[in-house]
């Protein structure tokens, strides 16, 4: 097959993009405002510099443990992410989406959601993965091109990758109709159901429509909006006059700024959400305030289209760093278990590396399977065909 | 079939188990049927509550199984079918219905790439029973958009299945086939025939879903057709009988997969094949089917496969429908050449 | 061909639809309240029963002349509408669509545009139509079956009827991204766009977009939205959680809910969001609350869904006759006024019917035309085939 | 052609006349020279501008053009051909860009209910001169919905023209002449060709748009291809020539308007066809081909048609596209069944 790589780089003989993209510097200013302050809504428990403040709606308490815990699933999907990247570049994935920067959003959110909990993803959401109890090796068939994404939708209740903008929100509306009209709403025991899209994601017409269905059904449905600031080149401005949480307004529904960096606050609006769902009273849309630290894709080349000093800026806000402050601050944890962390880490990145370089290629059969579930005899001829073509052709025909 | 197998023949047969029905009225019952035998299956769409469709195809249904099991969805397609896929994965069997043919383009991305996709996504994992009812073509005088045959954009698409029924037995039968299939089905109703009647009997199927079926024997030359286009078809074997011509007529109702082993079959005793379809002809249903038998009867055809279609144009307006919709005319016409090959 | 009345009556043998519903005395409550109440936002200038009323930030000079030109185009389009009726019912159209009740809504939204200003209406804008300088008998051959609009679109600035729900917002948005490119807007000379659409339609994928693309890139377009509380048989609750005008807050543009049977307040209304619009101020949505007072189409059957009480209440608020009783209260209009209308009312509906009646058949080789502006060797060699075929079939051969 | 028809070579022409380049940077060439040449084009999509879109194909364009004329849309594909819609009424030339293949399903409903019927609508009144630029195909490796062939839906729908380019010089022209016709174009770039070079005569149109072209005569048999298959096809003609087999080969250029009458030709003289396309078969353009040229050519065929396609799968996870896609082998396998029917 033609190499991955001839993917991840588009133009072969083109030299590297000359310089980083040169805005004007109103539209530094402007930029740099629009990504950085997340406004007077947003809600935050845990500051940049590992403060930690309260808040008159949202708050949480959490023991010594549940932090560590919060530590080590941001960490460890940190590295599974860095390693795939790497991964990528060896050569071993043809192409890599990369969550960095969104720790804080996917676990606070993932870790909000019970067992009985439905999810569905984009593409992004590795991290959420993470706290669905999927390994992060079931992740890479997509990226590698021998499957589709390998876990079980239905048992994990997580859906699979979604990658057409907007698709998966109707999906979930959908879902969390079942989960009301199969009467598991109305009390502390309801099932709700998550939804995870991008802020370009929010001009589809398909997340206006996930929007009406979700509130005309009272659906539990918990639009979760990763607003990391751009849609590959595109800021966020292209979409929207409004801060996307403001979007819910016209619909009916409370919308909520979360600091999407702040794994607390994420976790403490997405529980309140989901609650809320449970018993009755969904749907609700939360914006995740946050930043794509690294490219769109492995393909991609963000110099072409922003400035390094928005990165940098961004790097103050790390979602790990101010968890580690403040368990450090509160004496939750100790060298040893950051020690104990990294070394989980170094070992999931092995696991990684050794899964992936022997990930064998899927048979031919494969393309004709489970395109229908009953079966297609046309198909089933076609296949049969092809399969007598190709071992002709191995028994060294033709 | 994966869905319960009841049988539904006590459930919801009526007093006589032969009966005179329009095909509106047999979809009515089979979808009754459908409902009773399953309650997972639900039906959602715009209009098909209290008002019971515009063609009253779901007429009583909200009555008797609640507007949650009959859903008046809000005016989008896309957000039909996109929530079907996710009731679907929810376990329930949902049956959209699509108002008119030329209003199933706002959900063809959700059918396209997650109704016709997920099965496979996840090498099986997820089913997608879905079926979407599309009452479709023209002759009712309609206004634009109201009349067209999409047919073939899903006859294209892998991991969809498209049927179409031409008599009250196949409606009321086929749609609970369909409704029992676990993979998505697109249903395609005749509308400019709801009306007409036929025998149907609620005690026995009469064949499978999937399954093309000689309707009149004959030996000078043989039609195809699906849908509206078998009563045309008919017709026109019955005024060709009269002129000493005997058409072999066959409805194809499948139209993905096809079924052709009785259309080979068929072609090589006759030697000529027209196909009749109101669809436009380009890149089409008609345009595989004569693909498929030039190649698997070469040395039987003794002249090329002639297509008698809707042309390549859009739905024209209606007082013009009479000229762009194939009729008995144009059938004998291509017959003709056909024969004169 | 096969008759108009098959349409017409999709159901011959059956009997007529038994009963009209019959909802829960809870649904009569409910229902009556949603279609009756404007709510305290409801712009409104001339009561039900005619009285004049102001408003703090709408308001309009209006001269006897001008009130009694509007009188006239309600009473005119009135007339065209029942004729039309009557001559489907008479088999002489497939089918119509009706605009009764809808006068006032629809002629204070056309008389607000200005020559320059382009509309692109939905399928039942017959009172638009009307204003936009369009013979009424031009609307016809679209109901007839001989043609799909027979104006120039680009000469009236009046876009053909689009039956697809939705579609012509995006076709909006984006004539009215050309007239802001064109640098016609930014001052009292500038131009505007106004499109309309239904209760049912906001649902759709295409409005969102719509309200996206106008809001992104502050297109002169006005969102004229005629909730007629019904979209075929769904009520607006079938759509929406809150009021339709509030879908705006969502975007950043304002949004207004005006009294669409009155006359004087749509005027007002509009004429102030296409100044808006024209100096760069847009877009902006109107909610016209109004009524549909008569059968979705000639093919549908109302009794089936809804209350005939609910008809008998709007009858109170009929756009025509409030500005009747002003008229005359005012002293504005004599009797010779309004006989002189109803004698023009005559004089239209004759003319409607006579040309209606003999209107020709379009010639079969139009299935062909115009498919293509540059044509297309293939379907010429399909017509040309086919018309071989049909002057064969004349000549008595077969 | 309505469009003003000015000199662009003087325009656009880089120093030297014939340049080789490869088809991405000869069609950034292409719609530069379009952009120069009438202020009234413009660009439209996701990432076209700073990004220069994620194949490169507008690079560069937004800064010498600017804002109103190369837009960074909003994410909403029908808003983007929906809204071309209405710049194309207000007198614009909107040039869209779908990001990928997979992603033109969001806004079919815009492209088959109002691009391809408004001309038709109006009666003439309202011409829609607007180019869907599509990056189509597989073979680069990519995440699903990357690498489709949706050509065929856009071939069966009446209004639209819908084309293909294979190399350098045709991706340098054929953009230009796509912009200047007043009929909606769907014009279908072959993504894993993009970095293959050819010469390219940016003084001289070579031929027209609507028109099929021999590439290499031969006189066993035809090969017909399009897009990525063309230089697949030529390297099976090449091979075939070694083992003394001559096969010629067509390029399609226009799948709709089909342009057969070099093919019947060619058949005429060959008597066997193979028709390669990367699409899967059901109901598509190449089972148009086989279903014309069986008409005809009835007499010459000495075997029937014969497709060499995509399955009829979704496209597969890619480390079997090698498998799925229609390769030299394939081919070749294809003509000496053929041969040797
Ligand atoms: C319908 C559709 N159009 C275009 C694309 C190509 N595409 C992939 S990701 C992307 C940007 C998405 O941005 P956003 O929603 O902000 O999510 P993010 O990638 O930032 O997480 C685009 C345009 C797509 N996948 N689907
Ligand atoms: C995409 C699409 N789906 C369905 C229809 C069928 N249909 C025609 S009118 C209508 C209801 C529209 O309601 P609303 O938007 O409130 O407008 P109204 O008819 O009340 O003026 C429906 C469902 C259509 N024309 N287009
Ligand atoms: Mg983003
Ligand atoms: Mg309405």
């Amino acid at each position: 097959m033609s190499s991955p790589e001839q993917w991840t780089h588009p133009e072969p003989d083109a030299a590297p993009a000359a310089t980083a993209a040169k805005p004007t510097a109103e539209q530094v200013i402007a930029g740099l405002r629009a990504t950085d302050e997340g406004g007077a809504d947003l809600v935050q428990l845990l500051t940049p510099e590992g403060e930690r403040v309260s808040h008159p709606d949202f708050d949480i308490d959490i023991t010594a443990e549940e932090l560590r815990g919060l530590y080590r699933d941001m960490v460890l999907i940190r590295r599974v992410d860095r390693e795939a990247n790497a991964l990528q570049r060896k050569g071993q994935l043809g192409i890599w989406v990369p969550l960095l920067g969104q720790e804080a959003a996917q676990i606070g959110a993932g870790r909000a959601m019970r067992e009985t909990d439905m999810a569905f993803p984009s593409y992004r959401e590795h991290g959420i993965a993470w706290t669905r109890g999927i390994k992060p090796t079931d992740l890479l068939g997509i990226f590698r091109g021998t499957d589709m994404g390998s876990w079980d939708p239905v048992e994990k209740r997580f859906h699979p990758y979604t990658i057409v903008i907007g698709n998966q929100v109707l999906n979930a509306a959908g879902y969390a109709m079942g989960q009301k009209f199969d009467g598991k709403v109305g009390d502390d025991e309801g099932e709700a159901t998550m939804c995870f899209f991008g802020d370009g994601a929010t001009s589809q017409g398909d997340v206006h429509e996930g929007f009406v269905w979700a509130a005309v059904y009272d659906a539990p449905l918990v639009f979760f909006c990763q607003n990391n600031q751009w849609a590959i080149s595109e800021p966020t401005e292209r979409q929207s006059r409004l801060p996307l949480y403001q979007r819910a307004r016209g619909y009916g529904f409370p919308g909520i700024r979360v600091d999407g960096n702040d794994v607390l606050a994420t976790l403490a609006v997405t529980k309140w959400a989901l609650d809320e769902c449970r018993h009755g009273n969904g749907p609700i849309l939360i914006e995740a305030f946050t930043y794509r630290m690294d490219a769109h894709t492995t393909s991609d080349d963000p110099s072409r289209y922003r400035l390094s000093d928005e990165l940098e800026m961004w790097k103050l806000k790390d979602p790990i760093e101010r968890v580690k402050v403040y368990l450090v601050r509160q004496q939750w944890a100790d060298s040893e278990f950051f020690e104990g962390v990294e070394a989980e880490a170094d070992a999931l990145g092995e696991e990684l590396r050794e899964f992936c370089t022997n990930m064998p290629d899927p048979p031919a059969e494969r393309i004709f399977s489970n395109v229908y579930a009953e079966g297609n005899p046309n198909l089933e001829a076609q296949r049969d065909e092809f399969l007598d073509y190709v071992s002709g052709f191995a028994g060294g025909e033709h | 079939m994966a869905a319960p197998t009841m049988d539904r023949s006590a459930a919801a047969a009526p007093a006589s188990p032969v009966q005179t029905l329009t095909i509106s009225k047999a979809l009515n019952l089979g979808l009754r049927a459908a409902m009773e035998a399953n309650p997972k299956v639900i039906m959602m769409g715009e209009d098909i509550g209290k008002l019971g469709g515009v063609f009253r195809i779901t007429d009583g249904l909200q009555k008797d199984f609640g507007e949650q099991r009959v859903l008046d969805t809000p005016l989008a397609e896309s957000g039909i079918i996109g929530t079907a896929v996710g009731l679907a994965i929810r376990g329930y069997r949902p049956v959209c219905e699509i108002q008119f043919d030329g209003f199933i383009f706002p959900g063809f991305d959700q059918i396209v790439s997650q109704v016709a996709k997920l099965h496979y996504r996840t090498q099986g994992k997820i089913k997608m029973p879905i079926v979407i009812r599309v009452p479709f073509g023209g002759g009712i005088g309609a206004v634009e958009h109201h009349s067209e045959s999409p047919e073939s954009y899903f006859a294209h698409t892998a991991g969809l299945k498209v049927v179409s029924c031409s008599n009250p037995s196949d409606a009321y039968w086929m749609i609970q086939q369909a409704i029992d299939c676990d993979d998505p089905v697109l249903f395609f109703e005749p509308k400019r025939r709801y009306y007409e009647k036929g025998e149907v009997d609620t005690t026995a199927q009469p064949g499978k879903l999937f399954e093309s079926r000689v309707l009149r024997p004959g030996t000078d030359a043989t039609l195809v057709a699906y849908g509206p286009m078998v009563r045309t078809s008919l017709d026109a074997a019955n005024a060709a009988a009269e002129d000493g011509t005997s058409l072999e007529v066959i409805d194809l109702r499948t139209l993905s997969p096809l079924d052709l082993a009785p259309v080979f079959e068929s072609v090589r005793r006759t030697g000529r094949l027209v196909v009749v379809s109101e669809a436009p002809s380009e890149s089409s249903i008609a345009s595989e089917i004569a693909a498929k038998v030039q190649q698997e009867c070469f040395y039987s055809l003794q002249a090329p496969v002639l297509r008698v279609t809707g042309f390549d144009t859009p739905y024209p307006p209606s007082k013009l429908e009479e000229e762009f919709l194939p009729d008995l005319d144009r059938v004998l016409h291509a017959v003709d050449r056909s024969l004169a090959w």
